[in-house]
């Protein structure tokens, strides 16, 4: 009985925390943003400003179906995030991720407006980027831990990184787009201008906006625990510098938001599967040569 | 002062041929309604220009020369809707909605123009 | 070809104050040049009406007959040829702008101190 | 039924500053088709004319557009006088060549700006919009407006700039140098920037020609045109270089452009350093135009041509501009079909359009 | 606690115009206004904004456009007209094919005036719409 | 035995009745008792036999060899004939060639050869004999009401409904007959019949294409059976062995036998249009669509997998083992990528289905427990989704007209049942908690494990690229068409029947798949192996997925009440400030109206069909026989 309790304390906790942290990390990723464009830029809480903003406006919508697919995809990258964050199966958490992703795309397809629609292609082409990737860090995890289980990692004696190296630099690349960073900000942008207009997005107002936002935090989390586990075991010190390598690789996020030119689709397949496989599959193919 | 060469309309597209074979650019086709649409075609070699003129009665017709300047298209569209000069076999013909101007009828049943 | 060319740029302005002129906290000073909105001096004026002719928007009105000289500041382009063309001097560009407003139908009647205008409009 | 995709793009757009409509017709991403839709900014300030006199509407000629406002007035200003046959004196030519390449330094810089947000790079935006605000400044400083300047009218000039306020623009620009030219570097060499731009919107030398396109456009695809050289203004007076390239793609353009900023930052502390001391900055205007003239003068985006004819009344007969961006519509259309969605905004600003020039 | 004054999200759009009022309003994106400071986004898609920056005369083919657009803005949502041409149509009035100031279309909350208007005064007109904004809310609540 | 002859008999007796049958009410009554009877019979057939192992030996009765070979003559016979009429001697030749091979041996060389249990059914065939039984007499039920709509709409075609119903189900005793039979000459013979009952359902409309795509179909499947049987016979001449069980125990070293697999294993590769032998399959979507769901999805296809499955005990890690395994995985990666550039959407669904079943031959060729479970799961799961996709997409084409997955916008304004089970097949055959997601993850699973990298990064490319495809689709049949107008619903019971119980085996099998693997899977291969085994997806997960499930299914409804208290305000969409109100056009240029049109992204330049297929081909025969020259002869 305790420990039912105990576990449904840690999702409560999960669930409320994920956002805020997210929250305010995009808060940061602003203000740092607005620094490095010589601006004061908003305050920390902005993004939260904006949030409860939206929840607090008049929600339009052009059918009856987009803000249900876009509840469903809140749901499962809260889900997802729970199942990371209580040590589940990796897999299974990118298995339910891509459940989410998908459940994102199909809220794009149903509005069927111009740009929306063109944002949910894109949005598609990158997942299509991304996904070998995530799923062949899932697999290189694999190999090195020896499970597929993510609270496996703090029974390691020493932390994954040392052994995928290349997949971690194969993973930070690819979360750029994950966290909808320049250059791959291709489906939506945080930015204003893009040529389909706000892309996926664009017919969402109001809370669905919002849920969107949210999940987007959720998802910055996601991406910065699968960091996590790249440099975290068995010690407690190995967490802290985790827990920092991960504001670190937020931050070269941001430096590359802001130094680098859209990219166009083409282009974002070609060097995302082109860098998948350099650095997925020298790793893979190295470490099961040597081990 | 600048000089303007006044032709008639049917010598139009041999002198539009002859410029486009002399390598000029079209620079502008401009129209200015008085009694008479008054219509010059300018015609830009390096810092040289040539301006042709042509006088035509209102509902006259005018050959397009956008056969010979692909281009020309837009201006003939423009002075076309703005003046209601009758340009005929325009490559792209806008018919009317280059601008989208709001018409007015007036009595007689004439689109108020431009001009 | 390189990347990264922009890191320098964007690295060294995070350590540089940022450029904001941090308005409307602290309020902008004007060069005394600046062409914000026409004030009169209306003791000078004589009602000739050459501003009102001169000016090429017509938002100037001036009606000799009951001395009254009016500026509809939403017309104004501020091009400050009222201002050169007024034989008595009495019209000068003054470097603030009109305040935004609510109502676009101000008018600015030489005859009514300004104050107890801003407060009818609003 | 979808069998293609077709995007209405535009009149109000994010990537399109001002409104303009095109039916884009797609397959994938790739455009096939682009047809325009325009008259939204149609005002039909030519007639104006008929309402204003001609002194007044130098106001009006400069609110053609808001961007490369200065050198409207000083085309009209200058058709206007050549009908007159007025000679103006030369600090007025030096003062007019001043403004005209700051507004062009202005216009290019809010261009490359402009340029970095449809590649989707914000943060280079921002700098070159900060560089430009200096520009408005030394406007500011000057003429009293940022963007619409009032200072040109028929006859001459309305306003001086006194010695001070020269050198303090020789000054800004100095100092601006080592600023710009890091950013331009990072839009002439940067990978990211590259791969968006060369290669797309190719323009040869013979498409250009048949196609019209003129300014910088045309020179990216190696044509040498350039108005300057006709020799208005105090033009005659400096020396300055035709930026031309070859490649004819939209980093072609770039280049070009930049380099003219380049050019004219030159070209002003030319004039500042030929500055004729009398204090004479315009003639008396009498009488009325009567006549007609064809001015032409380099604006930022290229040739515009201004057309007055007078009557001999107050009021002019006819007033017409053609402005480079229509010239440079044609070109912009061709070069589109082919393209890439995400090219459209690139390739649409490389011919740096301005619908409100364009539509008057 | 209401969000709606730290976080105005607008839209610009531009009619019939020069651009002088329209690169005004971009240029206070820029860092010399940063407007982001307030919250204020840029976001170039109706059904975000919260507030329509406006900086046209409207013409015939304008009316439309800008009507759906403001349809196209969920409530609480306010109207900024941005120069004098929006206000009047200011040196375009008497143009054939200009209809007038912004408000022959849509209610206008607030006009800035200017032309161009500067930076400061389109700052000063949406910190004045805020309050606007905060009204309307407050009146859509009861 | 005793069993079995209802089954295989039946089968041939509707076939041969329903062959003179000429109204509509006679095909409804008999095909629906055919269907009918082969579903409850296979079912009861399954059930009795859920516990033992049916064996039976045929040496009592060696005179079936001689109406057997009878038959084939004919089956031969009429090949050749068909072949040289129109003119493809390759047919002709391969069919020659193959019967004089298999009568030599049987006259000559059999005799010496002792065949332990001819007909022998362990959990594996009995799963097979579920699918064929169930899923086929679905297929079957559903086929009824589809071909009498097939030929109101083609008044160009001959109505030949009997001979169509006539060899579907001449097919299903095939089938039947396939799965049971250990002893290979007897398979071989089912497996020929698999082959013409197809050619004969491809050529059905007797149009050009047909016929060609009919000959290129029979082509391909000749050649294999001709590799069949050359590998029969070197099994038979060199080691005695005619019959699978024997066969798994031939030492895996010996290189002539390991030849034969090999051969063997191209025959099956060829059934199940593996690269390079792929093209076939695409051909023959020409044919009706049941004939598709069940000939070249659902059922046929899959015997090819089935005969690697069978051959599995003898690849693993040897060179043909890895041959096959690569084999599979560059079909798996090429048939995703060509989905992509395909609209029409049974060319999807073609494709996609030789993508998987090139996983499936991957994992069944690993020759490891979870991949084997994983080879197995999926066949289960995409016999399923996939039959009923076939039909669905067949009603969709009566419904709207077209099978162009571009028109199918707005689908679910259409009609709300068809759209539904499209939506569940396409669900089931990528989304997370659905089966061949499961199937997939014990395949990567099995793929890490045994250190296939290689593969393996072909399975995370191939399976992202799945997504897409799939996805897009998905988008089209949901995306708001802003359809107002609904045309009429005018599915039959017997399509919403099969349709509705297709969707139910989805969801049910899923959600039941421990208990497939628990009492089918499991202990087929603790048998077979000879080893202590569970299922590779743990507990925790698999009750995470079942959990997933639930909530998929329970979200919506939480969701009504939601949306009767929050009533948004309907705006209309955003086209740049041009829309003409209703949704579905804008002002365009040139002063028209343009109506909205979305299509979705094919990428045709990118994923060229001939381009790829031949580089997939050229990959494929050059890895072979490199593993070959490897393999035998260093
Ligand atoms: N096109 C154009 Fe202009 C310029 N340069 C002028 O004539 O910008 Ni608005
Ligand atoms: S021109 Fe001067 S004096 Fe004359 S009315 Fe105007 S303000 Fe008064
Ligand atoms: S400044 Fe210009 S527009 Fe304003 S009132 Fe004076 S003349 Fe008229
Ligand atoms: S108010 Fe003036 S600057 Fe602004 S758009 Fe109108 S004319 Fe241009």
């Amino acid at each position: 009985m305790n420990t039912v309790l105990f576990v449904i304390i840690k999702i409560l906790i999960i669930v409320i925390a994920a956002p805020i942290v997210g929250g305010l990390l995009s808060g940061v990723d602003r203000k740092l943003s607005a620094k490095m464009q010589r601006r004061k830029g908003p305050p920390i809480l902005q993004p939260f400003y904006d949030v409860i903003k939206l929840f607090q406006k008049e929600t339009t919508t052009v059918n009856n179906f987009t803000r249900f697919y876009v509840a469903i995809s809140l749901f499962f990258t809260i889900f997802t995030v729970v199942l990371f964050c209580l040590g589940m199966d990796l897999l299974l958490c990118v298995f339910s991720f891509t459940l989410a992703c998908m459940f994102f795309v199909i809220a794009g397809y149903s509005s069927y407006s111009p740009f929306s629609f063109i944002g949910t292609e894109r949005e598609l082409i990158q997942i299509m980027c991304y996904e070998p990737m995530i799923l062949i860090a899932a697999f290189g995890y694999y190999e090195a831990a020896g499970t597929f289980s993510i609270g496996g990692v703090f029974g390691l004696s020493s932390p994954v990184i040392l052994k995928l190296p290349l997949i971690f630099i194969g993973l930070t690349y690819i979360l750029t787009i994950k966290l909808r960073k320049s250059p791959f900000d291709l489906s939506m942008s945080h930015h204003g201008h893009q040529e389909i207009v706000k892309g996926i997005t664009t017919e969402l107002t109001g809370s669905s906006l919002a849920m969107v936002e949210i999940t987007h935090w959720y998802e910055t989390i996601f991406s910065l625990g699968f960091v996590y586990i790249f440099f975290a075991y068995n010690t407690t010190a190995s967490k802290i510098i985790a827990a920092v390598i991960c504001l670190v690789v937020y931050f070269l996020e941001i430096l590359i938001d802001n130094t680098f030119a859209r990219v166009k689709w083409q282009s974002a397949l070609k060097y995302s599967w082109i860098i998948t496989l350099i650095t997925g599959a020298l790793n893979l193919l190295y470490f099961n040569f040597f081990h | 002062m600048q000089n303007f060469k006044i032709i008639g309309k049917d010598d139009l597209l041999s002198v539009a041929t002859q410029m486009k074979y002399d390598h000029y650019r079209l620079a502008q086709i401009s129209c200015t309604k008085k009694d008479k649409l008054d219509l010059v075609y300018s015609f830009v070699k390096d810092y040289d220009l040539e301006n042709i003129r042509i006088e035509l009665e209102f509902d006259e017709e005018i050959e397009s020369i956008s056969g010979i300047y692909s281009y020309a298209f837009l201006y003939e569209n423009e002075i076309k809707e703005l003046f209601g000069v009758k340009i005929m076999r325009i490559s792209l013909d806008f018919n009317g909605t280059f601008y989208k101007i709001k018409k007015t009828e007036s009595k007689n049943g004439e689109v108020a123009q431009n001009g | 070809m390189s990347f990264f060319q922009m890191a320098k740029t964007v690295l060294s302005s995070m350590f540089k104050k940022p450029a904001t002129l941090n308005y409307p906290v602290k309020p902008r000073e004007y060069d005394p040049i600046v062409r914000g909105h026409i004030e009169i001096e209306i003791e000078k004026c004589i009602f000739c009406g050459m501003c009102q002719r001169k000016c090429p928007t017509g938002a100037i009105k001036v009606e000799r007959a009951e001395k009254r000289w009016a500026i509809e500041p939403f017309d104004c382009i501020q091009c400050n040829n009222c201002a050169e063309s007024c034989p008595k001097d009495c019209l000068h560009m003054h470097n603030t702008a009109t305040p935004a407003n609510e109502n676009r139908d101000l008018i600015r009647d030489a005859r009514i101190s300004v104050d107890a205008e801003d407060n009818k409009d609003s | 039924m979808g069998n293609r995709t077709i995007v209405p793009f535009g009149p109000q757009h994010p990537v399109l500053p001002e409104p303009i409509h095109l039916d884009l017709v797609l397959e994938d991403e790739t455009v096939i088709e682009a047809i325009p839709s325009i008259g939204f900014v149609h005002r039909g300030l030519e007639k104006l004319v008929e309402k204003k006199d001609f002194q007044q509407y130098v106001y009006v000629a400069e609110r053609i557009c808001g961007i490369c406002s200065f050198m409207h007035g000083m085309g009209y200003c200058m058709a206007v006088e050549n009908v007159m046959d007025l000679k103006l004196p030369d600090r007025a030519e030096f003062l007019r060549t001043i403004w005209a390449e700051l507004s062009r330094i202005h216009s290019h810089l809010l261009w490359l700006g402009l340029l970095a947000d449809a590649v989707g790079f914000e943060s280079l935006f921002m700098h070159c919009w900060r560089l430009r605000e200096e520009i408005l400044d030394l406007f500011d400083m000057t003429t009293g407006g940022r963007v619409i300047f009032s200072v040109c009218k028929v006859g001459g000039v309305r306003k001086d700039i006194d010695a001070e306020k020269l050198k303090k623009i020789v000054e800004v620009l100095s100092n601006m140098d080592s600023s710009l030219r890091s950013i331009t570097k990072i839009f002439l060499s940067d990978t990211s920037i590259i791969s968006r731009m060369s290669g797309v919107g190719v323009l040869s030398p013979e498409e250009a020609f048949d196609l019209g396109a003129v300014g910088p456009m045309a020179r990216a695809s190696g044509i040498v045109v350039d108005d300057r050289l006709l020799g208005y203004g105090a033009y005659p007076h400096v020396k300055f270089e035709v930026q031309t390239a070859t490649e004819g793609d939209c980093y072609a353009r770039t280049k070009v452009r930049i380099n003219e900023i380049f050019e004219s930052i030159s070209i002003i502390k030319q004039c500042v350093s030929l500055m004729p001391s009398d204090t004479a900055i315009d003639v008396p205007v009498k009488g009325n135009p009567d006549g007609e003239y064809f001015a032409r003068l380099e604006q930022p985006r290229g040739e515009v041509v201004y057309y007055v004819k007078g009557n001999g009344t107050k009021f002019l007969d006819r007033m017409r501009v053609r402005t480079p961006t229509f010239a440079n519509l044609p070109p912009l259309l061709h070069t589109l079909k082919g393209v890439d969605l995400a090219d459209v905004p690139v390739l649409v600003l490389t011919i740096d359009p301005c619908i409100s020039c364009t539509e008057r | 606690m209401n969000m709606i004054k730290k976080s105005p999200w607008i839209l610009h759009y531009d009619g019939s115009s020069c651009n002088g009022c329209d690169i005004e309003v971009l240029a206070c994106l820029t860092p010399l206004y940063d407007v982001e400071r307030f919250g204020i986004i840029n976001t170039g898609n109706p059904k975000h904004a919260d507030i329509l920056l406006i900086t046209v005369s409207v013409n015939e083919q304008n009316i439309p456009v800008v009507k759906q657009l403001y349809d196209q803005m969920p409530n609480p949502k306010a109207v900024v007209a941005v120069g004098i041409c929006a206000a009047t149509g200011g040196i375009f009035k008497e143009c054939y094919n200009v209809m007038g100031g912004i408000d022959k279309v849509i209610p206008v909350d607030v006009y800035v005036p200017g032309c161009a208007a500067r930076p400061e005064s389109i700052i000063e007109g949406v910190v004045k719409a805020l309050g606007v904004l905060e009204s309307k809310r407050k009146a859509n609540e009861e | 035995m005793s069993i079995m002859i209802p089954l295989i008999v039946f089968s041939l007796v509707i076939a041969l009745v329903v062959r003179f049958m000429k109204t509509q009410k006679a095909f409804a009554f008999t095909v629906r008792l055919g269907a009918a009877g082969v579903i409850v019979l296979s079912i009861v057939y399954a059930v009795c036999n859920f516990n033992n192992v049916v064996t039976f030996d045929l040496s009592n009765y060696e005179w079936i060899k001689y109406p057997v070979l009878a038959l084939e003559l004919l089956i031969t016979g009429y090949i050749v004939f068909r072949g040289i009429s129109s003119k493809k001697f390759l047919v002709a030749i391969f069919a020659t060639l193959q019967f004089g091979l298999i009568a030599w041996f049987e006259l000559t060389q059999e005799n010496n050869i002792t065949v332990k249990n001819d007909i022998y059914i362990d959990k594996i065939s009995l799963l097979m004999i579920l699918i064929i039984g169930v899923v086929g007499g679905l297929i079957c039920l559903y086929s009824v009401e589809y071909m009498k709509a097939y030929h109101h709409h083609h008044p160009e075609f001959e109505d030949r409904r009997g001979f169509f119903f006539s060899v579907l189900f001449l097919f299903t005793a095939a089938m039947f007959g396939l799965v049971m039979f250990n002893n290979m000459t007897l398979m071989l013979f089912c497996w020929e019949i698999t082959s013409l009952s197809s050619f004969l359902l491809i050529g059905y409309t007797k149009t050009d294409e047909a016929v060609n795509n009919a000959f290129t179909a029979l082509v391909v499947n000749v050649f294999g059976g001709l590799c069949f049987t050359i590998g029969i016979v070197i099994l038979g001449m060199h080691s005695h062995v005619l019959d699978f069980n024997s066969l798994m125990n031939l030492s895996n070293n010996n290189t002539v036998v390991m030849l034969a697999v090999l051969l063997i294993a191209v025959g099956g590769l060829t059934k199940s249009a593996q690269m390079p032998f792929s093209k076939w399959l695409l051909g023959a979507m020409v044919a009706p669509t049941p004939s598709s769901a069940i000939l070249h999805s659902s059922t046929m296809v899959k015997a090819g997998v089935y005969l690697i499955i069978r051959l599995a005990p003898l690849l693993g890690s040897n060179a043909p083992g890895y041959t096959v395994a690569f084999v599979g995985g560059i079909t798996f990666m090429y048939g995703a990528f060509m989905a992509i550039s395909q609209r029409d959407a049974k060319k999807i669904l073609a494709f996609s289905t030789i993508s998987n079943l090139g996983l499936i031959v991957t994992c069944a060729s690993l020759n490891t427990p979870e991949a084997l479970w994983a080879a197995i799961m999926l066949i289960v799961f995409h016999a399923i989704s996939k039959a009923l996709l076939f039909l669905t997409v067949g009603s969709t084409e009566h419904q709207i007209g077209s099978r162009d997955v571009e028109s199918m916008d707005g689908l679910v304004n259409v009609s709300k049942a068809v759209s539904m089970c499209l939506i569940i097949g396409i669900a089931g055959m990528f989304i997370a908690p659905f089966g061949m997601l499961i199937s997939k993850w014990a395949a990567i699973k099995a793929l890490i494990d045994s250190g296939n990298i290689i593969i393996l990064l072909i399975v995370a490319f191939g399976s992202t690229v799945t997504m897409f495809f799939w996805t897009k689709w998905l988008g089209k049949i949901i995306a708001n068409a802003h359809n107002k107008k609904k045309i009429d619903n005018t599915l039959r019971f017997d399509e919403k029947a099969s349709l509705f119980s297709l969707s139910a085996m989805v969801v049910i099998v899923c959600a039941g798949h421990p208990l497939i693997s628990k009492y089918i899977i499991t202990p087929y291969i603790q048998n077979n192996m000879g080893i202590n085994f569970s299922s590779p997806i743990d507990p925790v997960a698999t009750t995470i997925i079942i959990a997933m499930m639930c909530v998929l299914f329970i979200l919506p409804l939480i969701f009504v009440p939601l949306y009767h208290a929050h009533k948004e305000k309907p705006s209309s969409i955003y086209m740049s400030g041009e829309n003409t109100g209703d949704d579905e056009s804008f002002h365009g240029s040139l002063g028209q109206v343009q109506s909205v049109e979305l299509q979705n992204w094919y990428m045709q330049g990118i994923f060229k069909e001939v381009k790829w297929c031949s580089w997939a081909s050229a990959i494929v025969l050059v890895v072979g026989l490199l593993s070959i020259v490897g393999g035998f002869f260093l």
